[in-house]
């Protein structure tokens, strides 16, 4: 059911909504590149990322954030497509890791993508090879402030777009056999 | 009643182990009928890098091929140059890598027993051994530079010389931990609940494991007695006191305790290490990298990992480039044609777990 | 049911952790202190940087461009290039580091790096992250870099070896050792930059490494013709920006080069190697003055161009100051002949004995030829100053070695005494020595002011010469028969110079010695003898300070007359003539080639 | 120091009291290399399994030999109770690289057959399921054949993230200042990426 508000009360609204999701960042537990060897000690006790609100959810549709921890083969890359048009809005991604952002060191690979945001949208960019928990923690504080400063727009501009992501998908993935999600 | 044979895909995203694979699972009721593993997801064709890299060159990329344990990758990849190329290595470097193989060795275990009980329900586990890995890691920093990929064993001898006081932070680093293992005994290893969980399950035949390829842990576990550190001693593990233990089943149970077993011995290796450091160079320098050419010929190494027998095959042709670098890691024959044979029979719930006492390791099978 | 209070009691155990500090890091509130040798981000220190682009070439990630920088302008060993990491590349291996000859590059203690905007990842450590300077963790010291800083030790003969006779003092790489030297070579290329003729040193040298002398020597021949002359006695620019030299010994680049084209035994095997592409005649003749090293060079490239070319030498041999200014030990007769004999093999033809001004006229020549090449060389000592200069057993250098190498006997008894402190000087010391003499070198200045090459002065310290610095002959003193029998000297204190220039020296007053001597080598330097030159042409060309001035292309104010060497440089040496006849090779072919059309 | 290489040696000379066509040596301590012809492999590591106690295939390696065209098979095989492993190799015509499955001696080396089919596109005999294993849906040449250029295939698939295209090469820098005119036949040598 759709409720209509005036646009001082939206305002409103937005910015408890923007609180409320900020500080329940539920990861989806896929670690899809060598990155993920860095989520385990965020996640426990040394540098306890729950203090932030942040935590695995073990199925796509009730996970907000979707961190690609790395380089993405192709193979996977297909899966991840997959995964994140399963995910429910707000949804967000982080690219961890210097493979998302141009490369990295797989830069001639022929098995791994390259530029993260040609295939799904990117909200934050966490930079390293790899990056420390620090750097995770400060890439999902970064995060918050985006999703507050209502800049985290991510799946918006994948919905907007979605032609000219799916031109990109499936100029690698050569045998489109998935099922469409409505969008 | 018959019961309907149902499909299940476990995976690939995140199986609970350090890596994506999927395994097709045919199962009637909770028993599985039959498995077939795929793999790929990772694969980021490292051989083929290699060969477009100079031989310097590809120490960066080598240790990413086994991401919980990088170690074992630059130490096999250094050795196999150093065989071909007829290279010393002066002893304190020999020193100093074993150092860091057991260290790595011991991060591995503790990552795994976070792993092995994080795929039984056992949460804390996990929240202990990955926080206590951490001091590892920091000991590597201080070391290496890197946190997980330390780029530190170098053709010749390591990278760097050990920092200013660094024995007696790794000292105390191994009687906390030696002191954490009464805990994790406490709560994992002397747990009835782990026991009834673990004994009995995956068993690998004994008189097939050989034939098999089981190598490492797994075929400890079965008991019999073969540990690389032994069979061809390298670096300087013939200088050193250990014990390789072993026990008979075959099971999870069995594989765990060789490894508990096998982390004391660990903290003792280093322990020695620390107490018998040579002093002298750390590093016989190769020519200048960029000219640096590496006579034709090959060689076969290899190391014992935490997962086990960790083999690199390196041919050079006389270029600056290898002709061809192959890495066979263990978890090649575990996580894939073992893991099929043994999933036979075993419930559900017991693919993670298995896959966890077989230290499959995903990137390392695909490289 | 038993009553268990153990059971009961194990869960307080909890309560041992109360008022413990915690084991978690309270990041962000609480900052982790990284490791003192964390590899993080990059710093560059901008004014270390000379620009190699070796941390470029080693990048297995191809993280890293070469790139121009506001306010950074190349200069001599600087390419003025500045690294730039892409650091969506970048995996922190830090084999940038461990390669860079400078030491300029490290990496940091930072490692956040969290944006929303994936283009901005490229970087300039240095220029975007000066506060860097104070957080440098991994840096590149000599005693870790992966490169090699000490030179491969040139086998020499023994200084007491030497005196006894001209042979060759250096004795050459062997083939291991030069490919061992020739390994060290990062190939940036900065050093030809300096090279007068931009010789392609980093290829040939690379080709050494890559164990192809022959692909070496055709390297060298592009446009060097005199190559094994410089590969001996070359003053090596080159090695002085050397970017190894930053932090180590320079890449042996002379003794490489020297390497390189004794493979070549003979001059049958250079032709054969070198296999020069010879154009038909194209009916076009160019004379040329002199068979120094700036004629030879003229005569040789334009003879493969086509060109007619006949060179008018004075003397009885070709090579000007190679054959008579430098010493046999350091340049064997059999090297100058081999090469000599390779140019008249590709067509060159020298009329020898013949004197321009005496046998032959200049307006003669321009009748004869479209266009005239001088490279005359300054022949014509400076006198000494000193009286007595006249008398016997006084000599002056040049003709002293000129002389020497004519094989000729010049008598200068046992006790001999050197004035002057260049090269020249050092030469006919060390040849003194070589003749049986006690040698002493008078020099004005400090030993370090000497405009000699340092490995000379070794070279010449090791084989006994007494070398006087702050020195300053007075008087030649003669005996009875006119003869030179000693030299006063005074000793002198250096000063600053009021101008603000180099220390001079000033004579202690009272401080006067005498030394015995049998003769005295007067080595202050030389001019040119433009007597052949008529003076209407005279007037046409502009002479400033003894030296011919020239054009970009070596022409001079007559545009058919064309000069290089020593008359129209003040390098004073063999390379700087070479590079003024390849470019006047260039000047003479346009300017012919143009006037036809 | 003298090493004694006893068992090497039985192994040595059991192999070529057997294998009359093999060129066996001994490159180290517990390492017997031998040559073998293509069609000798399969009585060869049947013999060696059987009969020498070689109980473990560590792996099979290979290598393309572009410029001899033939492709190396390398089986790295390992007795437990002397320790000694036996590498040994063949070389197939890399046109039409064919040889027999081994499945029936080791299960695993099913595994082992998959991963070279696909990477070097040689076709094991009789194994019936070579099918993609590590890649999916691949198309064109086997990718670790050496005539397959990754870098130039990385540039046609995927994306270059834009913004490095002012990027100087040093030795051009140099010589553009200078008017330095490198040779042709010098250029081959003044590439500095080692490529």
């Amino acid at each position: 059911m759709e409720v209509s508000y005036d646009k001082e009360s939206r305002k409103i609204v937005q910015a408890i909504e923007r609180f409320a999701r900020k500080h329940s960042l539920w990861v989806l537990a896929y670690g899809t590149g060598c990155g993920a060897i860095e989520v385990p000690p965020t996640m426990t006790s040394r540098y306890d990322a729950e203090r932030f609100g942040i935590r695995g959810a073990a199925t796509p549709r009730q996970a907000d954030v979707l961190l690609i921890t790395g380089y993405l083969s192709v193979k996977t890359l297909k899966r991840v497509i997959r995964t994140y048009e399963q995910m429910q809005d707000p949804k967000y991604v982080i690219g961890f890791g210097s493979c998302t952002i141009n490369g990295g060191m797989y830069w001639d690979s022929y098995n791994t993508i390259k530029l993260l945001d040609m295939y799904i949208p990117v909200d934050v960019y966490i930079n390293g090879c790899m990056p420390r928990p620090e750097a995770v923690i400060s890439g999902f504080i970064e995060l918050q402030k985006v999703i507050a400063e209502g800049k985290a727009e991510g799946a918006r501009k994948y919905k907007e777009n979605l032609d000219w992501y799916r031109a990109n998908q499936q100029k690698i993935i050569h045998n489109w056999n998935m099922p469409d999600y409505n969008w | 009643m018959r019961e309907k044979e149902t499909t299940i895909y476990l995976g690939p995203q995140h199986p609970g182990i350090t890596g994506n694979m999927m395994v097709k699972l045919k199962v009637t009721g909770d028993t599985i009928v039959s498995a077939e593993t795929h793999v790929g997801y990772l694969h980021r064709a490292f051989e083929k890098l290699m060969e477009a890299r100079t031989w310097l060159q590809c120490f960066p990329i080598v240790c990413r091929i086994c991401v919980p344990e990088p170690d074992p990758n630059e130490e096999n990849l250094s050795r196999v140059i150093e065989e071909i190329e007829g290279r010393e290595v002066p002893e304190r470097a020999k020193y100093i890598r074993v150092l860091v193989l057991e260290l790595s060795r011991l991060a591995t275990y503790l990552l795994w027993m976070g792993g092995q009980s994080g795929s039984m329900g056992l949460y804390t586990m996990p929240q202990w051994t990955v926080g206590d890995r951490d001091y590892i890691l920091d000991l590597f920093e201080q070391l290496t530079g890197g946190r997980v990929y330390h780029m530190y064993i170098w053709p010749g001898g390591v990278r760097r010389d050990l920092p200013e006081g660094f024995g007696d932070k790794v000292l105390k680093v191994m009687d906390y931990l030696e002191k954490r293992l009464k805990d994790y005994d406490d709560l994992l290893f002397n747990n009835a609940l782990f026991y009834k969980r673990a004994k009995g399950v995956g068993v690998i035949d004994k008189a097939k494991a050989q034939e098999w390829g089981v190598v490492g842990a797994p075929l400890r576990g079965c008991g019999i007695k073969h540990d690389v550190r032994i069979d061809e001693p390298y670096e300087v593990y013939d200088k050193l006191n250990f014990i390789v233990p072993t026990y008979e089943g075959g099971d999870v149970w069995a594989r765990a305790m060789v490894r508990r077993q096998e982390f004391e011995q660990s903290i003792s290796i280093v322990r020695q290490v620390i107490e018998n450091m040579p002093g002298g160079d750390f590093y016989n320098k190769i020519p200048n990298p960029l000219n640096w050419r590496v006579p034709p010929g090959d060689a076969y190494v290899k190391t014992e990992s935490a997962r086990g027998e960790f083999g690199y095959y390196a041919v050079s042709d006389g270029s600056l480039k290898p002709r061809r670098v192959h890495a066979r890691g263990p978890a090649y024959v575990h996580g894939v044609s073992l893991l099929e044979r043994i999933l036979q029979g075993a419930n559900i719930a017991d693919v993670s777990f298995i896959m966890n006492s077989l230290g499959t390791c995903p990137p390392e099978i695909e490289r | 049911m038993a009553f268990d209070i153990k059971g009961i009691l194990s869960p307080f155990k909890a309560l041992n952790q109360m008022g413990k500090h915690p084991h978690t890091v309270k990041f962000p509130y609480e900052e982790k202190v990284t490791a003192p040798r964390y590899r993080g981000l990059h710093f560059n220190d901008l004014e270390e940087c000379i620009g190699c682009g070796t941390c470029s070439t080693i990048c297995q990630n191809k993280a890293i461009d070469m790139i121009n920088i506001e306010g950074i302008d190349p200069s001599s060993g600087d390419t003025g290039l500045r690294p730039r990491v892409d650091n969506g590349r970048c995996c922190w291996c830090a084999l940038c580091v461990e390669v860079c000859p400078t030491g300029s590059l490290s990496l940091t203690t930072d490692y956040i790096y969290v944006t929303e905007d994936a283009d901005s990842f490229l970087w300039t450590p240095g220029v975007d992250n000066p506060e860097g300077k104070e957080k440098k963790s991994f840096v590149s010291d000599s005693e870790h870099s992966l490169l090699e800083y000490a030179r491969v030790p040139m086998r020499e003969l023994e200084g007491s070896e030497r005196v006894k006779s001209f042979a060759e003092v250096v004795l050459g790489y062997s083939e291991e050792e030069a490919r061992k030297e020739a390994e060290r070579c990062i190939g940036c290329g900065i050093c030809t930059d300096n090279c007068p003729v931009h010789m392609h040193i980093p290829e040939y040298i690379n080709a050494i490494a890559h164990g192809n002398d022959e692909d070496a020597i055709r390297i060298i021949y592009d446009n060097n013709p005199l190559g094994e002359t410089c590969g001996k006695v070359c003053t090596r620019r080159c090695e002085e920006i050397c970017a190894i030299s930053k932090r180590g010994e320079p890449v042996a680049i002379r003794w490489l080069k020297r390497y390189a084209t004794e493979r070549a035994a003979n001059e049958e095997m250079v032709k054969e190697i070198v296999n020069p592409t010879i154009l038909p005649p194209n009916g076009h003749s160019v004379g040329i003055i002199g068979a120094g090293p700036s004629g030879l060079t003229a005569a040789y490239y334009l003879a493969m161009r086509g060109f007619n070319v006949e060179i008018y030498e004075s003397k009885a041999h070709a090579g000007g100051m190679i054959m008579y200014g430098i010493p046999k030990y350091r340049l064997p007769l059999d090297s100058i002949d081999k090469q000599i004999e390779y140019m008249e093999s590709i067509g060159v033809k020298i009329h020898y004995n013949t004197m321009v001004g005496k046998d032959v006229t200049l307006e003669e020549l321009h009748q004869k030829h479209e266009a005239v090449f001088v490279g005359i060389g300054f022949e014509k000592p400076y006198s000494i100053g000193l009286t007595n200069e006249e008398a016997e057993g006084s000599i002056q250098a040049v003709n002293f070695l000129r002389a020497i190498n004519s094989d000729k006997h010049v008598e200068i008894g046992d006790k001999v005494v050197v004035i002057g402190g260049g090269n020249v000087a050092i030469d006919a010391a060390r040849v003194s020595r070589r003749l049986g003499a006690d040698v002493t070198i008078l020099y004005r200045r400090r030993v370090q002011d000497m405009p000699a090459d340092w490995e000379e002065i070794e070279g010449a310290e090791d084989e006994g010469v007494h070398i006087k610095p702050q020195a300053i002959p007075l008087e030649l003193i003669t005996n009875e028969n006119g003869r030179v029998v000693a030299i006063k000297y005074a000793n002198a204190e250096m000063v600053p110079d009021p101008k603000g220039g180099r220390p001079r020296p000033k004579i202690i007053e009272g401080d006067e010695h005498i030394i015995e001597t049998t003769a005295v080598i007067g080595a202050i330097g030389q001019e040119a003898d433009y007597s052949f030159i008529s003076e209407k042409i005279k007037s046409q060309i502009e002479i400033k300070r003894g030296r011919i001035v020239v054009n970009e292309s070596q022409q001079t104010g007559v545009e058919w007359l064309f000069a290089g060497g020593d008359i129209a440089n003040n390098r004073a040496d063999a390379i700087s003539a070479i590079a003024d006849g390849f470019r006047a090779t260039k000047g003479i072919e346009k300017f012919i080639l143009n006037k036809e059309n | 120091m003298e090493v004694k290489l006893q068992v090497e040696n039985e192994i040595l000379d059991k192999i070529k009291h057997t294998f009359h066509s093999a060129e066996v040596s001994i490159p180290r301590k517990q390492r017997v290399e031998v040559k073998l012809r293509n069609d000798l492999i399969h009585p060869f590591l049947a013999y060696l399994k059987d009969t020498l106690g070689f109980k473990h295939l560590s792996h099979i390696s290979t290598v393309d030999w572009l410029e001899e065209n033939e492709i190396e098979l390398v089986y790295i095989v390992m007795n437990y109770d002397n320790l000694v492993e036996v590498i040994a190799k063949i070389r197939l015509d890399r046109e039409k690289p064919e040889i027999p499955t081994l499945r029936e001696f080791w299960p695993q080396i099913e595994t082992y057959e998959r991963e070279i089919h696909e990477m070097y596109g040689v076709n094991f005999l009789g194994h019936g399921n070579l099918t993609d294993f590590i890649l999916e849906d691949w198309e064109g040449i086997p990718p670790m054949r050496r005539d397959f250029d990754t870098v130039k295939y990385a540039k046609e698939t995927y994306f270059n993230r834009p913004g490095r295209e002012d990027a100087q090469d040093v030795r051009t820098t140099i010589t553009k200042k200078s008017g330095e005119e490198i040779p042709e036949l010098a250029k081959v040598y003044s590439v500095r990426h080692l490529e």
